[in-house]
């Protein structure tokens, strides 16, 4: 048999073998739909066995997620995915286990379990759909909602700080941290493949529109006519460049980062900061989470990626280890350990 | 030598050893209570600790204390008040003398009877100097000073030295009880393995003790328990928490799958997740969770990857747990909840000991969520109904809530170490490979359970989740007569799990003048007090109800045959409410008791009299 | 123009407006609940939302629907069957078909009546060209051209043209059930105010359907409903959520503090928040906390600092507060916490109407941890009923529960607007200036209840907390006495709160054949149909509860007078679980729905009619 | 009445003013009975009036901590202190609101809470002991013990990777944070006092040892022997040197801080950065937080301190501008509003 035929044979994984019968149900324009397609891509581009694959979701219009791909998939309760999921992926760390999840649904009330996942580095996808408003539950504001944005649940404007969700999950400890857009299908099926290959907990924030309660949230950094000049598409190794003309430039002023245009006051590229996903130290990854508009691009990309040994892996190293010290203990052994006497 | 003393033989004697923290009562306790197993004593035993937070040395607040009841005959509970007290300081003796039987024996440590401890122990008058003494035998030995001396030529330090004094007061209980010494040696030299000069600074200072007693006169009797006629077989100590976390570790070589624990520290639940953290070799599978809830969700998820999974906790973790135990309702996963019960609500009296989370239990839960609710009854068969529960929650594909308590968690007994080769295995049922598409709520005719399908499974892959779903695919269902289907046939599965539930034992004749219910912890001391009214010709019968949802099928029988019927419990009556409500046709009496104790055997007994009498109570 | 058809008077009329998501059915309907409203009839009204994510246009899931029924006689339910319906489209009369009276009129916008639309519902066959037809009167209105026509002369763009066809579908129904014009011609200028080309538009659609309506003879007779005799005063719309939301900054103004709420977004409670946070001119304090139990601990920190406290929430989020109100309850500090149900277990089906989480209510909490629970009974008495459980809270110091539920918090109903001058103070006992040292856990010799003493108050500081604590002095306590002392306290304080329950009402004679108890949002139908079946000479009576704990005083005598009593909930037995435990006497029978879907008057009389015939059911 | 005469009159507040008369239960020797001393000598330099100060604390051994001071107090339960010090503050933010809280207390159950309150900036004064371990509940590991930490839940080492409480905090936004040792009661008092002063969130790691369960877990950082190489003491302003001969410091290198020797390879004082706390940008003191031994000294001191409006501030504020606006608004008004019809 020829290669070529060999090929024709061998049963080529796509898109289609991700989709399930279910009608998706979300608003006409939802970005979910975009982030459906990329996942799905992602998972016919990295050959996965679906039996292997596990989606599990919290409660939110991105948790409905789970329904729509032809995997296992749990769809949980408001907030606790990632726990869940720590416990699949603890349970049997051969599956592939990625989370589905909202601003609400991960930053809100499921706070707690998102820090401590990427704490362990629990060998999680992790994806946080943001849209910076509660869909589901028809447009109150999110700890990402923007100060003094008007929703159901702030009339005269939120009063509240929002998260930078990357700062958080950095000052978590986070081994894997990236950004994508809904409207960059191709970067987000990039990206996706990335982190299925990562080893932990791998979060990547996705700036997602909901037509419907927020709509054009994020039309700053997606925009056609604003996206050049307004994201910082970082790949690792490569120097911080961006804007429509590719003049303008990200450089180190002591502690801070400064945008400078390339050109103007004898700055070159070469004094360009390349980006050093893979730094140990997270002091870049930080200052690059800060980098917001009007005075900065927002990073796209890969912000952090660093070597960490998983949670599960541990664990596993740790029962095995057990295992093989003590090899022949069974059941009544252990019963009859300790202290015993005997009556007769 | 002295002449030697009469020797009086008893059938039961509850010794109470009672110091400041830092005296290591606990151990000397279990010593004692070892001793006397392996000599083939029956017997029970009560850890007493002080109140969460180390109070300074000297306090009230400091005190901590060990009970325990031997026998040559049965025995259940670790007796309601001491025949001996050992008083290592005045607060010991200050906290401890309510609960002490007039005319008892009380040795105290006279070198720690200072002005300073009395008031450290906030002691207005010497009780010594008071008309108290008269009513009991105390003994006042030097015993920290006769340590010191016994160890004066040891290389070890004062506080070295003084460490050792419960080894004297321990001595000194061995003679007047006539107990052997070697086993107690034995264990010395093992616990201190590597410090022989502690072993020998330990055993020097038992010996001098037992010789104390043995030489100065003040003892004009001692005691003899003889061996009960107990079951043959081989014996350990074993506290509830540790029979939960071997039960666990059982029930997962039973179902043969690997156990996992996704728990949050709590008192008295902790010492399952830290004895079952030891037991990685049998691939347990522990993560100590950042909250209850995380705990929960982490056994959810581990059940649907297909571990037996469990959570551990106590009150306020099961009030944290109650929205994902409904999520594990809905999704029909298997799932062992334990509840050590402790006093409440909030964070109320977290060291003591009570009953009142089986409402709780039964329906701390939003919208219609029923499941299965079994406790254990002693710290033995903590590890039976672990067992027990596991297989309910696989075999039925269902959360089940087991409860103990902290008297049970905490207290330990001679436990008959079963042969686990005798025990049922687990059943799960998988899904075999099917024609598309999978059905993944499709249930057996007859336990109305779904297979437990597991991520990894070839071409079985589906969705489940939260929301009501259809009655065979499990996808997304709004349709409303569905919705009532659902809801009553979950309902109608925990009920069917009647068919693992034994009859229930009935403790005396089947008809009779009383009948008392209790269920639980308080097993030993309801068996105790009705066996003994029973002795005294009274017709008064017990039922212990292991099984609390769904009841056994005898229940109504047994109820229907008593001329009153009285339940017992350590809460405001809440098996009462139940019970009330399901058998509206008896009039249920209710006996409570809310003060983080167990009952005692006498204020039972006088109760049941009163029942008996026809008293207006 | 064409002959007059002829009137026929009616005394009550349900209708149904359906359309897809987008086509303004909510606003369709309540614009012709006002005209009724204000032309004076009764009314009664439920939305009918899809499920919560947005469904494609055109599919079944995506369908919206409003129900009303009008009167001139008391009307206390939307209707079981509706008279008439409008449907925009395929999947809307797909969706209602069921729910409509055989023989009814049924409007339908021919234009949307396409190949494509009959497909995205899913429709394998032409309705319109089945038997179906003969059922009904089914009316093809070509309502989207007729539409488009009207406007074709203004500026908008097509889209804002269709987006006026509900307009017409309304013209066409006011003229069926003879309504004028006036208020919703009204409303509509001053809810677009701002764009006079929209009123124009919409005031244009409007009159056209009417016109259309009166002109093409495809209506043979139009309707009339007589204003009902209803109470004198002033009317406005309430649902449910907006009556708590206004409660709130009643019973604020009424205990003279600022209302503070901490609460999570949740449905169907969610409007409750929405509403609040516009009254900031009221002092109202609103936190949208991370979550639900930071909702409930914001508002518990606030109770103990002074604010009048609330939290607001469903199913779901009443199983996370559960620990917290312990705290409230130990702490012994005035909370209200609103739950309004929605169906479980679990997520459940979240936008459907049940009433399941009543047990929980009670029992959901680990410990003895009783608290007060009331339940509001119609859309508009949700604000009484939040001002009782504010009365409540503060005047014994406890937290309480108030349940509502979907069907009444999105419901709605012509309110009579109550004058709040002749509502009762909410009275707090504030400490006067005090000798030391202070004892917080002091009581009120007839409500049990302590101080309410908030920091800030000179010379009082003390320490409270989760822990027992002492009677009085309110420190934290580990004596036996103590703990049974204050878990009894705590219970009676509860029961106590009867003396601000008033009797419980009994419709109908005081002894009969047949009491039907019932409780919450399902008042209106059980009301409904109790009164038809005592009209058609049956001796039925009802007593419909709204306290339900402690229960009102006379209840047990009101249900020893009957032969059979019969308790009706959209659960499996949660109240008649409770009275069956309570008043054990009685043979409780049940009637139990659970399909997210409120009683029908016809079931209800079914079932009560095969009672009073002794059917073996 | 002479100057002299007054003051004589003038009661003068002291610690004793804020000591209650319940038996303090922690061991013999715990680092929690220094952090008492020190607040009760902050309170009295601050000079509170009692009657106006709460402290609000969780579950755990620190959160005993109220019983000990003379002013309002609410032992609350475990992990909600900063939740129901929330509501104190923003039903009335004239009290001065702490909250006492532990690891476990904060970083574990309670962390949802902690990162929320801080995003908020809600004007609380928070202290955590961070003990490493949980106290009251007999030694369990918490989300502070070190990885391989044999305690009694992990037998076999923790496998976990610990929060930098310092990093976690910064993540999350926080407008003061600071770190003290138990073992230096001066400088907590001095902090505690500036904690005080501060608007919003001043969150304050306090180095705490528990004797029983975690012995000298801090010894490295604490002890004689090592304070002076291993403690680096920040203040404002002032050089980063540190060691007992004041002869290292620390430069920044690209986007990393180094220590370097003064005096060495042509160093001088003049080269080492100046501590600046209230630089907006959270960078420096990111940075700052990722010193852990033996790498770099660790940070005593306030790390970070800038201005940003609190939410109770802004919430009250809101209220009265809304109050303004519509004055003359009564209940019997806000009933009758909107559409209305009358029946006669
Ligand atoms: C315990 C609980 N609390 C609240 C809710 C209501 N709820 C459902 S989804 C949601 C927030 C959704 O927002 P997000 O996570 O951002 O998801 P999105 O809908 O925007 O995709 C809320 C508050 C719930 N289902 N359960
Ligand atoms: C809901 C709940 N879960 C668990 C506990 C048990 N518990 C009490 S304190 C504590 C941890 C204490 O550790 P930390 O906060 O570090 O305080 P420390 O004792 O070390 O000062 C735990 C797990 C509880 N009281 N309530
Ligand atoms: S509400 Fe928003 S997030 Fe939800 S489906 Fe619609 S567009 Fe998407
Ligand atoms: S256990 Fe540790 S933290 Fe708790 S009081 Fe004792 S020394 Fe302090
Ligand atoms: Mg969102
Ligand atoms: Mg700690």
């Amino acid at each position: 048999m020829s290669t070529a035929e060999k090929i024709t044979e061998e049963k080529k994984i796509t898109r289609k073998d991700f989709m399930t019968d279910q009608a998706v149900r979300w608003c006409p324009g939802c970005g979910d739909y975009a982030v459906l397609v990329s996942v799905q891509n992602a998972l016919a581009q990295l050959e996965k066995n679906k039996d292997d694959v596990v989606f599990v979701s919290g409660i939110g219009c991105s948790s409905r997620f789970p329904y729509y791909v032809d995997t296992y998939g749990f769809h949980t309760i408001h907030g606790r995915a990632v726990a869940v999921a720590t416990g699949v992926k603890t349970a049997n760390p051969k599956l592939d286990v990625w989370v589905i999840s909202g601003d609400g649904d991960s930053l809100s009330i499921g706070g707690n379990h998102f820090i401590h996942a990427i704490r362990r580095n629990i060998g999680l996808k992790y994806l946080v759909f943001n849209n910076e408003i509660y869909g589901l539950t028809k447009g109150q504001y999110s700890p990402t909602t923007k100060q003094g944005a008007v929703t159901k649940s702030s009339p005269f404007g939120s009063l509240e700080q929002p998260f930078n969700p990357a700062s958080l999950c950095i000052g978590a400890e986070s081994s894997f941290y990236a950004r994508v857009t809904d409207t960059n299908p191709k970067m987000m099926t990039e990206i996706f493949v990335a982190a299925a290959k990562h080893k932990g907990t791998a979060f990547i924030e996705i700036l997602q529109n909901c037509v419907i309660f927020n709509n054009k949230t994020h039309e700053q950094i997606t925009g056609k006519e604003f996206r050049d000049d307004n994201q910082l598409v970082l790949k690792h190794g490569e120097p911080m460049i961006f804007g429509q003309n590719k003049d303008k430039g990200i450089v180190l002023d002591k502690t801070e980062l400064k945008v400078v245009r390339i050109g103007e006051n004898g700055i070159t590229e070469a004094d360009v900061l390349k980006h050093d996903a893979h730094a140990e130290s997270p002091n870049l990854a930080f200052m690059l989470s800060r980098f917001t508009l009007p005075q900065y691009p927002v990073p796209i990309g890969i912000i952090r990626q660093v070597d960490r040994p998983a949670y599960e892996e541990q664990l596993h190293a740790q029962i095995k280890h057990a295992k093989e010290k003590k090899k022949a203990v069974d059941l009544n052994q252990l019963l009859n350990s300790g202290d015993t006497w005997e009556v007769d | 030598m002295s002449s030697e003393p009469e020797c009086h033989e008893l059938e039961k004697v509850t010794i109470k050893f009672a110091g400041d923290s830092g005296d290591g009562m606990q151990l000397t306790g279990s010593m004692f209570s070892d001793e006397s197993a392996v000599f083939g004593n029956d017997l029970a035993t009560f850890p007493d600790y002080p109140a969460e937070i180390r109070a300074p040395a000297g306090t009230v607040a400091g005190v901590s204390g060990f009970q325990v009841q031997i026998g040559s005959v049965d025995v259940h509970t670790p007796g309601d008040t001491a025949d001996a007290l050992v008083a290592m300081n005045p607060a010991a003796f200050k906290a401890n003398i309510r609960h002490i039987r007039k005319g008892a024996t009380i040795v105290i440590d006279m070198d720690a009877w200072t002005e300073d401890e009395l008031q450290k122990a906030e002691m207005e008058e010497d009780p010594l100097k008071t008309d108290l003494v008269s009513s009991y035998r105390i003994i006042q030995a030097p015993i920290s000073a006769m340590t010191r001396e016994t160890l004066k030529e040891t290389t070890l330090d004062l506080k070295g030295k003084d460490r050792c004094k419960n080894m004297f007061a321990l001595g000194i209980m061995f003679w007047l009880f006539n107990r052997p010494l070697q086993n107690t040696e034995k264990y010395l030299k093992k616990k201190f393995e590597k410090k022989p000069d502690i072993i020998d600074a330990n055993v020097k200072v038992l010996r001098a003790g037992y010789t104390y007693a043995q030489t100065i006169e003040l003892f004009s009797v001692n005691y003899k328990i003889r061996p009960a006629k107990i079951k043959k077989g081989v014996y350990r100590q074993i506290s509830g928490n540790q029979a939960v976390a071997l039960g666990i570790v059982a029930a997962s070589q039973k179902a043969d799958r690997d156990a996992f624990l996704g728990s949050y520290p709590i008192t008295p639940a902790s010492d399952i997740l830290h004895e079952l953290a030891k037991y990685k070799e049998f691939g347990v599978k522990v993560i100590q969770a950042e909250d209850e809830i995380g705990g929960i969700c982490m056994a959810i998820g581990a059940a649907y990857a297909g571990d037996l999974a469990f959570t551990t906790t106590s009150g306020p973790g099961l009030s944290l747990k109650a929205e994902a135990i409904g999520l594990a309702v809905i999704a029909e996963l298997p799932l062992v909840i334990v509840n050590v019960q402790r006093g409440g609500p909030s964070t109320g009296l977290p060291t003591k000991t009570e009953q009142s989370d089986l409402l709780q239990a039964m329906y701390g839960r939003h919208g219609e969520c029923p499941l299965p609710v079994i406790a254990a009854s002693t710290p033995g068969n903590c590890f039976e109904y672990t067992l027990k529960a596991a297989k309910i929650a696989v075999e039925y594909m269902t959360p089940v809530i087991l409860l103990t308590d902290g008297y049970l968690g905490n207290g330990s007994e001679p436990w008959l170490i079963p042969d686990m080769d005798k025990y049922p295995p687990i059943e799960s049922r998988v899904p075999k490979i099917n024609k598309k598409p999978y059905m993944p709520y499709k249930r057996d005719q007859q336990t109305l359970a779904r297979e437990w399908c597991v991520p990894g499974m070839p071409d079985l892959a589906h969705r489940i989740g939260g929301l009501e779903k259809d009655d065979r695919s499990g996808h997304v269902s709004y349709v409303p007569q569905n919705h009532e289907f659902m809801v009553r046939i979950r309902a109608e599965k925990v009920e069917r799990v009647v068919e693992l539930v034994p009859d229930q034992k009935l403790i005396g004749n089947k008809t009779g003048d009383l009948l008392v219910i209790s269920w639980g912890g308080t097993f030993g001391s309801l068996l105790t007090a009705v066996t003994e009214m029973q002795a005294e010709g009274n017709k008064v019968s017990l039922a212990h109800i292991n099984y609390l949802n769904p009841f056994p099928e005898n229940l109504k029988k047994i109820i229907n045959n008593f001329k009153q019927v009285v339940v017992c419990e350590l809460n405001l009556g809440q098996l009462h409410c139940i019970l009330q409500s399901q058998f509206h046709n008896t009039n249920f009496l209710k006996y409570n008791k809310i003060q983080g104790q167990p009952f005692m055997i006498g204020e039972l007994k006088w109760h049941f009299a009163s029942l008996l009498a026809g008293d207006d109570l």
